[in-house]
């Protein structure tokens, strides 16, 4: 189906917001119904079929609510604020192939759009915090920056060691570098990285950062700073930053299929590359979920050690190595 | 001093402070307890607790009530150790009236406290994780708590404030389905502990979390008076049970978990080590509980105890309670005067908590296990 | 003896040690009570102005503030506070008595040695009313910040 | 390396933890579905004062001696009684619960020395205003005792629920409690 390329491009982006708009509704689903299991619980069930109309429900409710704007509020920022947590997401989705040809825009330079618009995410959640001229808020504000500029440096490192494997920034070629029996992940190329599982839990671990999630959500600590940076918010606002965060744990995770387990590349080569990568997808966004509901939170400053001095060291060190092994071999 | 000379101090010194107002409706709080925290960006400079918030003056109604109206008062002073102030306020009574109570009963007394202790523990616990951010646990413990909750309401009839102590004994016999289901609930129980044993106490972000968080020394203990797990947190070992024997707890065979280190970990320790020593007591109460009768007969409908002033001390949940009554010989108490745990504990919050970060000081807040109706009564 | 290891965490009955007097050396009169009876082993009635001596003897010793508690004795004109001590080491009790004139109730402040007094003394003096001099901050702590009256007096009417 | 190697003992920690969580994942839940399965009311639970009925006689044994009332700690009983011709002794006519401010202490139930009164089942009280809570159980006795009579000689299976009296605020459950099978 080779439409015209503007109408093709219109309709991968209606095609991407749907999927965006109808993730973060049932990705919220999904870790209530998880955290329940998890709980020996239930979790909704009393709107629709075991509680499958409980998003749509929440949708309408955010919808309808007053978006209250508090008078002591630094007005254009705080409305800025929720666009830009959004932006980020739906753009890098843009660019991740999520199958052979199902690709809004492959671009060369695929891999650094991605993490040129990421690093947008942190100023989002600051200018909430800042806006919003509430203590808690201003509080969670300077953790968020502190926290994902220490989380920065050993994903873009990680990132690094895989360009010199795959030496593509394109991100349909590096999965098509993947080809072939599932050992040819990034993940198992033991010959070219030696620490290859490892460099995938640094990612892991980074990626749990970046997007404020489980162990380390400084940001939205609900039993210390209340809400964090949107407690002032209600509403759609509230709404627009529920989305974000689960629109970046899903590029997260897409990410960390597309790098490491070899996107598309189906293990057993039988069914559509797209199902494969929603799967191995979802199965890395199920773990973000048991992690959360497993791991207290940790403190700030061990949070920041442990990026400091724990894993970037690590990540250099696969660095060095992956460049000393693809050097001799 | 006042805030204003906090913030002047501050200025001159020159960083900029601001006053944080945590609570009184904060989820970290567990109640209605505020904390004026003067912070220098995430450190605390000045934490004062403002109390009175819950304040319902059980003392005041001590004084235009009956000793035997006066019950229900006591388990409504720290829910969720009702069972232990019940025992403290009838015991004080049957010391100033002389009233002798029958072996039945006392090793109903202890069982039942004991279990109550257990719950009063893992809500604790829950709270405790809560506070730090895991939410699972506290649904794991509240499982358990459920177990205990349904054996207390099958011999009690309630869930939480109990009454169901009075003058010489108990309300109502304890029946063999209780001793059975309480004999079933320890091996449970331990089993349970185990599982917290490797879900929460090892975890390393937990760890990470407590070790060396809010250091309160054995003088800070002694000058501010905290007792129970802060104490024993903090390397002294003591415990009413055993300092001032009571009941039938000089027959019983447990002994005092204390640490010396006196961080947050060692009270998470010593919480989840009493829970064990409280269900070896309960597996030796439910062993040697003797038959016989379960209340003094005789005891008079409106009791006045001869004139003086008694006092008797029970170890709660959350450290020493000690009730002093004073009696002139009339059928109502003269005053009664509960020295509450929670009061004295919150008092080193202030002085353990200067410098430290928010996210820390709520975890040595967890970690003090307060009530906050057992502060302000 | 061990600080932190008291000879009576094994079941033993920790008073034993009552044959003699371990209070006889204070300069402050104890006499002993029967614990069975009263739940305190050593009293002792001392003056107001006396009443930061002994905490301060108590403090020496080794004891742990319990409770500072008013009591109003209107028919003798007086108020009574009782300080409680408790050994966390040994388990004994004591309680230290005084009483005040009831009209100008004034103790001095046990605060600089028990910095726990100081919540107990704010509360004895919003319910009583007991001007305890010398503390720092006596504000109402339980009651609401402008509360004039002091419910604990006998002759308070109650609603 | 005394440390690397406690890290590495913390992380398998972590693991240990999250192999916890996931068994727990697959084990059924504990929760009570409430509206849908009904809790299991022990004998002892301890619901409102109801007046007890007479057996032989079928009229409430109380005979407003007021032992209860005395009792109380909150003052929430108001008992009426008065002689009716030819009976011995006084017969109660009102027997007024203020359950607002009844704390369920049972000391009412000590004070009674003719059993009179006993703690009733009812755990899901409901209603909008306060004095939905302010009972007169005489009433109520009689209310049931009417119903009863009402359905020994009714015919028709299908009984509804009490009908409410203005004063008592027994309402119905928002979901009839004993509905079976009608779970998801």
């Amino acid at each position: 189906m080779n439409l015209p390329e503007p109408i093709r491009l219109v309709a991968f982006l209606v095609g991407l917001m749907a999927f965006v708009g109808f993730n973060a509704a049932y990705l919220v689903w999904a870790e209530r119904k998880g955290s329940g299991r998890f709980q020996r619980r239930l979790g909704p069930t009393e709107v629709g079929f075991a509680g499958l109309l409980q998003p749509i429900a929440d949708s309408i409710k955010l919808l309808t609510k007053q978006l209250l704007v508090p008078p002591t509020v630094d007005g254009l920022l705080f409305r800025a604020a929720p666009l830009l947590v959004i932006i980020p997401a739906m753009v890098s989705l843009a660019v991740i192939p999520f199958s052979e040809n199902l690709v809004a825009r492959d671009l060369h330079l695929g891999l650094l759009v991605v993490f040129s618009f990421g690093s947008i995410h942190v100023l989002a959640v600051m200018l909430a915090g800042w806006a919003s001229r509430n203590k808690y808020a201003i509080i969670s504000a300077a953790r968020v920056v502190s926290q994902n500029v220490a989380y920065e440096i050993p994903m873009l490192l990680v990132v690094i060691t895989i360009l010199m494997t795959t030496n593509t920034t394109s991100l349909s070629e590096i999965v098509q570098k993947q080809a072939g029996p599932f050992w040819h992940w990034n993940i198992f190329r033991l010959d070219q990285n030696p620490l290859a599982p490892v460099t995938f839990l640094v990612f892991y671990i980074c990626m749990l950062a970046e997007t404020n999630r489980a162990p380390f959500d400084m940001a939205e600590a609900e039993s210390e700073l209340v809400a964090g940076a949107i407690t002032e918010y209600s509403g759609m606002g509230f709404g627009v930053f529920f989305i974000g965060e689960y629109a970046n744990v899903l590029v997260g995770c897409a990410l960390a299929t597309l790098l490491f387990l070899g996107g598309w590349q189906s293990p057993i080569g039988v069914l559509p590359g797209a199902f494969w990568f929603l799967l191995k997808m979802y199965v890395l966004i199920f773990a973000v979920m048991w992690v959360r509901w497993t791991f207290p939170r940790t403190q700030f400053y061990t949070l920041l050690n442990l990026s400091w001095k724990v894993l970037i060291p690590i990540s250099l060190g696969t660095l060095v190595l992956t460049a000393i092994t693809l050097k001799l071999f | 001093m006042t805030p204003a000379e906090a913030i002047e101090a501050a200025r001159r010194a020159g960083n900029e402070t601001f006053i944080l107002n945590l609570g009184p409706q904060h989820p970290a709080t567990h109640g209605v307890l505020r904390i004026k925290l003067t912070m220098d960006g995430e450190y605390i400079l000045r934490a004062e607790p403002v109390a009175g918030y819950i304040h319902r003056m059980h003392e005041k109604m001590g004084e235009n009530r009956t000793w035997a109206q006066y019950l229900p008062n006591t388990s409504r002073i720290d829910y969720l150790s009702a069972m232990t102030y019940t025992h403290a306020y009838v015991a004080a009574v049957e010391r100033a009236a002389g009233i002798e109570v029958p072996r039945r009963a006392e090793f109903i007394r202890v069982i039942t406290s004991e279990l109550n202790r257990i719950s009063s523990h893992l809500v604790w616990f829950g709270a405790f994780l809560l506070d730090l951010g895991g939410f699972t646990p506290l649904l794991y413990a509240f499982d358990d708590r459920e177990k205990i909750l349904d054996m207390l309401e099958a011999i009690t009839g309630s869930r939480l404030t109990y009454c169901y102590y009075r003058f010489g004994g108990v309300y109502n016999d304890v029946d063999d389905a209780f001793l059975g289901a309480a004999r079933d609930f320890v091996p449970y129980m331990r089993e349970r502990l185990k599982m917290y044993e490797t879900l929460v106490t090892e975890n390393l972000i937990l760890r990470k979390r407590l070790e060396g968080i809010g250091p309160i020394s054995k003088k800070m203990c002694h000058k501010y008076g905290a007792t129970g797990p802060v104490m024993r947190g903090s390397g002294i070992a003591y415990d009413v049970r055993r300092m001032e024997p009571y009941s039938v707890y000089p027959e019983l065979e447990f002994d005092i978990p204390h640490y010396p280190e006196g961080d947050c970990m060692a009270r998470y320790r010593v919480r989840m080590e009493e829970m064990a020593q409280s269900l070896r007591i309960i597996e030796q109460a439910v062993a040697m509980i003797p038959a016989g009768p379960f209340q003094t007969p005789g005891v008079p409908k409106s009791l006045k105890p001869p004139a003086g002033d008694y006092c008797f001390a029970v170890e709660a949940a959350r450290g020493r309670l000690m009730v002093r009554i004073v009696s002139d010989g009339k059928e109502m108490p003269y005053r009664v005067r509960w020295r509450t745990p929670s009061f004295c504990n919150i008092t080193l919050f202030e002085e353990a908590s200067r410098g430290m970060m928010l996210a820390d000081a709520l975890a040595l807040l967890g970690s003090l296990d307060l009530v906050i109706p057992d502060i302000d009564r | 003896m061990d600080i932190n290891k008291p000879n009576a965490s094994q079941g033993v009955v920790s008073p034993s040690l009552l044959a003699e007097h371990p209070l006889a050396h204070l300069v402050i009169p104890f006499e002993k009570v029967d614990y069975a009876r009263r739940g305190v082993h050593f009293e002792a009635r001392v003056e107001p102005a006396q009443v930061v001596l002994a905490a301060a003897l108590m403090e020496q010793e080794g004891f742990a503030l319990d409770a500072v508690t008013g009591v109003d004795w209107p028919q003798d004109n007086q108020m009574e506070i009782v300080y409680d001590f408790f050994h966390p080491m040994m388990g004994w009790r004591t309680a230290v008595r005084t009483r005040v004139r009831r009209d100008l109730p004034e103790v001095p402040s046990i605060e600089h040695i028990y910095p726990g007094a100081n919540w107990h003394e704010r509360e004895a003096w919003e319910f009583f009313g007991i001007h305890f001099s010398g503390h720092p901050q006596l504000t109402p702590l339980l009651l609401p910040d402008d509360a004039d009256y002091h419910p604990l007096r006998k002759d308070f009417a109650v609603a | 390396m005394k440390s690397a190697r406690e890290f590495w003992k913390g992380c398998l920690s972590l693991w240990a933890g999250m192999r916890v969580t996931l068994r727990e994942f697959f084990k059924p839940p504990v929760t009570e579905q409430y509206p849908y399965e009904a809790p299991v009311i022990p004998p002892r639970f301890r619901g409102h004062i109801e007046l007890v009925r007479d057996p032989k006689t079928g009229e409430a044994i109380c005979f407003a001696c007021k032992a209860c009332e005395k009792a109380c700690p909150s003052d929430c009983i108001v008992v009426e009684g008065e002689k009716k011709p030819g009976a011995k002794r006084k017969s109660v006519t009102v027997f007024k619960l203020d359950f607002t401010k009844c704390s369920l202490c049972g000391s009412c139930i000590e004070a009674c020395k003719s059993g009179a009164i006993r703690f009733s089942k009812d755990y899901n009280l409901a209603g909008f205003t306060k004095e939905d809570f302010i009972m007169d159980l005489f009433k109520r006795l009689e209310e049931e005792a009417r119903q009863q009579a009402a359905n020994e000689h009714a015919v028709s299976p299908a009984v509804p629920p009490p009908a409410e009296t203005a004063g008592t605020v027994k309402t119905p459950d928002v979901v009839v409690v004993e509905v079976e099978g009608q779970g998801r």
